[in-house]
């Protein structure tokens, strides 16, 4: 635990975005030369729709200190419904993760589409900020040994 | 027959004097309502009133997962460690008879013809005392397979509750008699007779003739019998029954990590898993749940006694408690029993 | 301490891709002690580790007789299959072994050898081929029947224009009915058929068989057909594995453990045997 | 009770309507009650029915006992509990409705192990699902015993509840050590995937391995992977019918992430799974205007 002293722990969080808009969103990001924290690791899938649980498990099980995942607004799928079913797996899957004590601020939902660069970028700033507050996962990753 | 007394309330300093030398002290406990082998600490940790406990103590000696080697992957090639294991001293207070008598049979399977080190070097280090039953359950079946509930093979140290509720001692191996005479001070001397609680009467289950069972599997036209279909129809194919077993060895070798490092590991499997013994081409040779639960059968009752000349099956009834459709081993004897 | 799950680390040094999924390495260990006194039989496998994937089962396809490194042939089917065959020329692999039995090639002396392999069964018939090349002189005639589905699943190409050169062996190569193209020379039929053509003098003769489980049952009837008995017919059974050595309890046929007893046996063994395959 | 049924059975059978009967016979010492499948009417007698019945034998009815359906059209003895099952599989179109014959037996309730009865069925040795059970007298083909009169509490009651709320309360920390404890003496077994009739996948995502995405090993991080992913699957599937946290080796309470999830599933979506066979499971459908203020 010593060894993450404030301010030095940089936190790894691990983006499950889709490929249609919000990986199109980042993408504008970069291209638009927007600075933003380099924490995140951006996983690039079909559709949120996609994302299974075990997914986001597996992250964690790898180290990751948080985890985002992003799609197109409601509406806005490129498969039509792939976020709806989507979202109904989240709403599950969170329940789930917080009623087995893992703390909702390490895993974040969102919506951005292909034209909100600026979102993206507030959006990893933040979750950034606020996963470094929490400090490393621990309990996670104390399950390595 | 030694004229040694274990008084109860010497346990606690016993499990002080092995605790501080490093060892570990595992007994029956409870744990989520029911009675396991678990180390414990202290003495106030340890129940006395049990008929056996849920787990059997093989995890102790052949652990569920255990790494069997590291390696790290980088640029120049693989970096492979074996693991070297130097086992604390184990004792396993209050086996059972039935269950003291699983070591040899695990020892003749991981020594039949390679050694596996692992097993031994932990076995080596394992004294075990077993408390003989005053209790059995409907499930318990020791007598029908030729042990008894005070049966000592297998057992370091065999111990008799006596009616004072303290143990008559009685050192069965050398390693037994060792530890006896290491821990003078607390095994103490016991000037007369102990009179000892009855010992469980646990009757051989009329019908069962394990004679009958062995020789009726030598034959490899039973094998084809619909007779197996039949009785393991309600199988569910879980491991329940294998990893409670004390005798079931059967393990998987898997890697974990990442691509640059990581473990080989040595993992507990079951032999009623569909995917134990499927090809990579598709091909399964037990491919239906009747074939797996047969084979299980087999293993105990034909595999180890004639190919490892052990003790396949021990009676401890563990298999019957534990499954979750009360598939009954004994009533399967029973049926091979009275086959033609 | 001694650990029998420990395996060697070997380099791949060469990388033959012998049909789609189908690739042939040739390994030599790293340690130059294992390297000199490494030796084994035809008919005997080895545990292959692709690290972090895990450990797979095949003979080993070289001939004892080829000295400083083994080759194993294998395809791309599962887990560690798969990693295996992302690996390139100058990487790192483990192998465990040899272990089982192996072919009794030595009882063989002075008598003829016939051959039959299908598809991917050739590896281990492989190991027995140049064994006996090798000792060539020690034999009679020496027939080998090989079929595959097509003429792109034929594995060791090269090797069969080698052996058909040959004048001392007699080669038959076959491509199932339909995989055949316009240029190929060999005949078309399922090996069983093939074999009946080809047919071989039971006297004096041992048969080698290795395929498909479909495939040995029709070839030893055709084999039993010509006259051959189930004694004079060797065979090699192939189950999962995971040890190698006797404990992890998946290969056996009923009592018979192949990863110790096995692989190879007679036809009459097998008949003996539970009917667990 | 147990005579109607013996009759139903023979009757069946006899006629040849059914090929098989799924139904409860004692063991050997009558003290547990076991899955039996009689084919032949002269072993109806064979059959019983008694508050011992705990399994939830629609399991059978499954494609993975392929010898079972290999006999030919099944009746199954079925509590109300166990319908509920039914007709989830129903709507997963793993069984056809006119392929099977339900014999619904009338229940005032099992044991929750049968370890514990001792001749009568006490509030105390029930499960949760029984205090709060609403088809004691089932919809079926045949139903055998009388009517019983219970209602329901309207919110749900008993022992797994007080616990999901007394978790729900707690903090993250606690929440986590408490199910790390419990996770912790998972053997692999997978006896709560095999008992359960709704895990009837082919090869169940423990098994796949390219990759391997859940870890064989029994150690946390395996199991917690495990654990929280066989919950994950029986969202919105799971009917309580409480087979998996019985069949469980190591006592570990699988019903509270089970029912938690129900509850949330309820919640959220509306659905209690297991009451109408023509409805979709709720995690293959969605609403428009499903809750989203999670979402950023």
């Amino acid at each position: 635990m010593t060894e993450y002293g404030h301010g030095s722990f940089e936190p790894k969080i691990i983006a499950f975005v889709c490929n249609w808009c919000t990986y199109a969103g980042a993408d504008l990001a970069g291209t638009s030369r927007m600075e933003y924290k380099p924490n995140v690791r951006i996983i690039k899938l079909p559709c949120t729709g996609r994302i299974d649980p075990l997914f986001i498990i597996k992250a964690f099980e790898k180290g990751a200190d948080g985890v985002l995942i992003s799609g197109c607004h409601p509406g806005d799928c490129h498969y039509t419904t792939g976020n709806y079913h989507a979202r109904r797996r989240w709403i599950a899957f969170k329940s789930l993760l917080e009623f087995t004590g893992i703390d909702m601020k390490r895993l974040h939902f969102s919506w951005v589409s292909a034209s909100e660069a600026i979102k993206w970028v507030d959006l990893v700033n933040n979750i950034t900020d606020e996963v470094k507050k929490l400090g490393p996962f621990v309990e996670y990753k104390g399950l390595n040994e | 027959m030694s004229n040694k007394l274990l008084k109860k309330e010497n346990l606690g300093k016993l499990i002080d004097a092995l605790t501080s030398e490093g060892s570990i002290f595992v007994a029956p406990k409870m744990d989520a309502q029911q009675v396991v082998y678990a180390p414990v600490i202290n003495a106030e940790e340890i129940v006395f009133d049990y008929i056996v406990p849920v787990n059997s103590f093989k995890k102790f000696l052949f652990p569920q997962t255990e790494p069997i080697a590291e390696f790290n992957i980088n640029k120049e090639g693989v970096v492979l460690k074996g693991i070297e294991i130097e086992p604390k001293e184990i004792i396993i207070f209050g086996s059972r008879p039935c269950d003291a008598i699983c070591c040899s049979s695990l020892r003749s399977v991981f020594n039949w013809d390679f050694k596996d080190e692992f097993y031994n070097r932990r076995e080596d280090k394992a004294i075990v005392i077993t408390v003989a039953c005053t209790k059995a359950d409907d499930s318990c079946f020791c007598t029908t397979v030729n042990l008894t509930p005070d049966s000592p093979n297998g057992s370091d140290i065999l111990l008799r509750e006596t009616t004072d509720g303290d143990y008559a001692v009685e050192t069965i191996t050398d390693k037994g008699k060792k530890f006896v005479e290491r821990f003078a001070n607390i095994f103490s001397l016991n000037s007369q007779v102990p009179s000892h609680k009855p010992i469980a009467d646990v009757k051989p289950i009329a019908g069962i003739d394990v004679k009958k069972v062995k020789e009726y599997l030598k034959d490899t036209q039973h094998y084809e019998n619909p007779l197996w279909a039949e009785l393991a129809r309600k199988c569910i194919g879980c491991g329940a029954c294998t990893f409670a077993c004390p005798t079931c060895h059967c393990f998987d070798i898997v890697d974990e990590g990442s691509a640059y490092q990581g473990k080989r590991i040595k993992n507990w499997d079951a032999c009623q898993f569909e995917f134990f013994t499927l090809h990579t081409s598709g091909h399964n040779p037990r491919d239906t749940q009747y074939k797996r639960w047969r084979n299980r059968f087999m293993c105990k009752f034909n595999f180890y006694p004639n190919k490892f000349s052990s003790r396949g099956c021990v009676g401890c009834g563990r298999c019957i408690r534990v499954c979750p459709v009360r598939l009954d081993i004994t009533e399967v004897m029973e049926k091979v029993s009275n086959q033609p | 301490m001694n650990n029998i799950y420990l395996p060697y680390l070997a380099t791949i040094e060469d990388i033959c891709e012998e049909a789609p999924d189908v690739k042939t390495f040739r390994l030599v260990f790293k340690d130059p002690k294992v390297r000199d006194t490494f030796d084994f039989k035809a008919g005997q496998f080895g545990l292959y580790s692709a690290f972090g994937a895990g450990e797979s089962t095949f003979c080993i396809a070289s001939s004892p007789t080829q000295k400083g490194y083994i080759q194993c042939t294998f395809r791309k089917g599962g887990r560690v299959t798969g990693a295996l065959s992302d690996l390139g020329i100058g990487d790192t692999m483990g192998f465990r072994g040899p272990y089982g039995n192996w072919f009794p090639i030595d009882e063989w002396k002075g008598k003829n050898i016939v051959l039959i392999a299908g598809g991917i069964g050739l590896p281990p018939v492989r190991s027995v081929i140049w064994n006996c090349i090798d000792r060539r002189k020690d034999f009679g005639d020496i027939t080998i029947v090989y079929g595959a589905k097509t003429v792109a699943d034929l594995v060791y190409k090269n090797e069969l224009a080698e052996w058909s050169k040959m004048s001392d062996i007699k080669l038959v190569q076959a491509v199932d009915p339909g995989g055949e193209t316009p240029e190929w020379k060999g005949k078309v039929g399922f090996v069983p058929t093939v074999l009946e053509q080809a047919a071989p003098s039971p006297n004096n003769s041992v048969a080698v068989t290795c395929g498909p489980p479909i495939m040995i049952k029709f070839v030893l009837q055709a084999l039993n057909k010509l006259g051959f008995s189930d004694e004079q017919v060797y065979t090699t059974l192939e189950n999962k594995m995971k040890c190698g050595v006797g404990k992890c309890g998946r290969c056996n046929v009923g009592d018979i453990y192949i990863c110790k007893e096995g692989p190879v046996y007679t036809a009459a063994e097998v008949k003996r045997m539970y009917n667990d395959f | 009770m147990e005579n109607t049924l013996r009759q139903k059975a023979k009757e069946l059978l006899e006629k040849g309507e059914v090929k098989v009967v799924i139904g409860y016979g004692w063991n050997k010492q009558k003290t547990h009650t076991t899955p039996v499948f009689i084919t032949k009417p002269g072993d109806a007698g064979k059959l019983v029915f008694n508050p011992l019945c705990v399994n939830n034998l629609s399991l059978y009815l499954t494609k993975k006992f392929s010898d079972i359906k290999a006999l030919g059209k099944p009746a199954i003895v079925a509590k109300g509990c166990d319908i509920k099952t039914i007709a989830v599989l129903i709507s997963e179109s793993q069984i056809k409705r006119e392929d099977i014959v339900i014999i619904g037996m009338t229940c005032n309730g099992v044991v929750y192990k049968q370890e514990l009865w001792k001749g009568e069925l006490k509030p105390e040795i029930m499960p949760t699902k029984c205090h709060n059970c609403d088809v004691r007298n089932p919809l079926a083909d045949f139903v055998i015993g009388e009517k019983i009169d219970f209602k329901a509490p309207d919110e749900p009651t008993g022992m797994v509840f007080d616990k999901i709320k007394g978790l729900d309360k707690s903090s993250n920390t606690e929440r986590w050590d408490f199910w790390f404890e419990h996770f912790s003496r998972c053997t692999k077994c997978y006896a709560c995937r095999q008992i359960c009739p709704l895990c009837y996948c082919e090869r169940c995502i423990a098994e796949k391995n390219m990759p391997q995405w859940i870890e064989t090993s029994a150690h946390q991080r395996g199991n917690i992977a495990w654990n929280l992913k066989r919950a994950m699957d029986l969202a919105g599937r799971c009917t309580f019918c409480g087979e998996c946290e019985r069949a469980c080796p190591a006592n570990i309470p699988l019903n509270l992430v089970n029912q938690k999830l129900a509850l949330v599933v309820k919640d959220a979506f509306g659905h209690k799974a297991g009451y109408d066979e023509k409805v979709h499971p709720p995690m293959i459908v969605f609403n428009m205007e499903d809750e989203e203020d999670f979402i950023k």
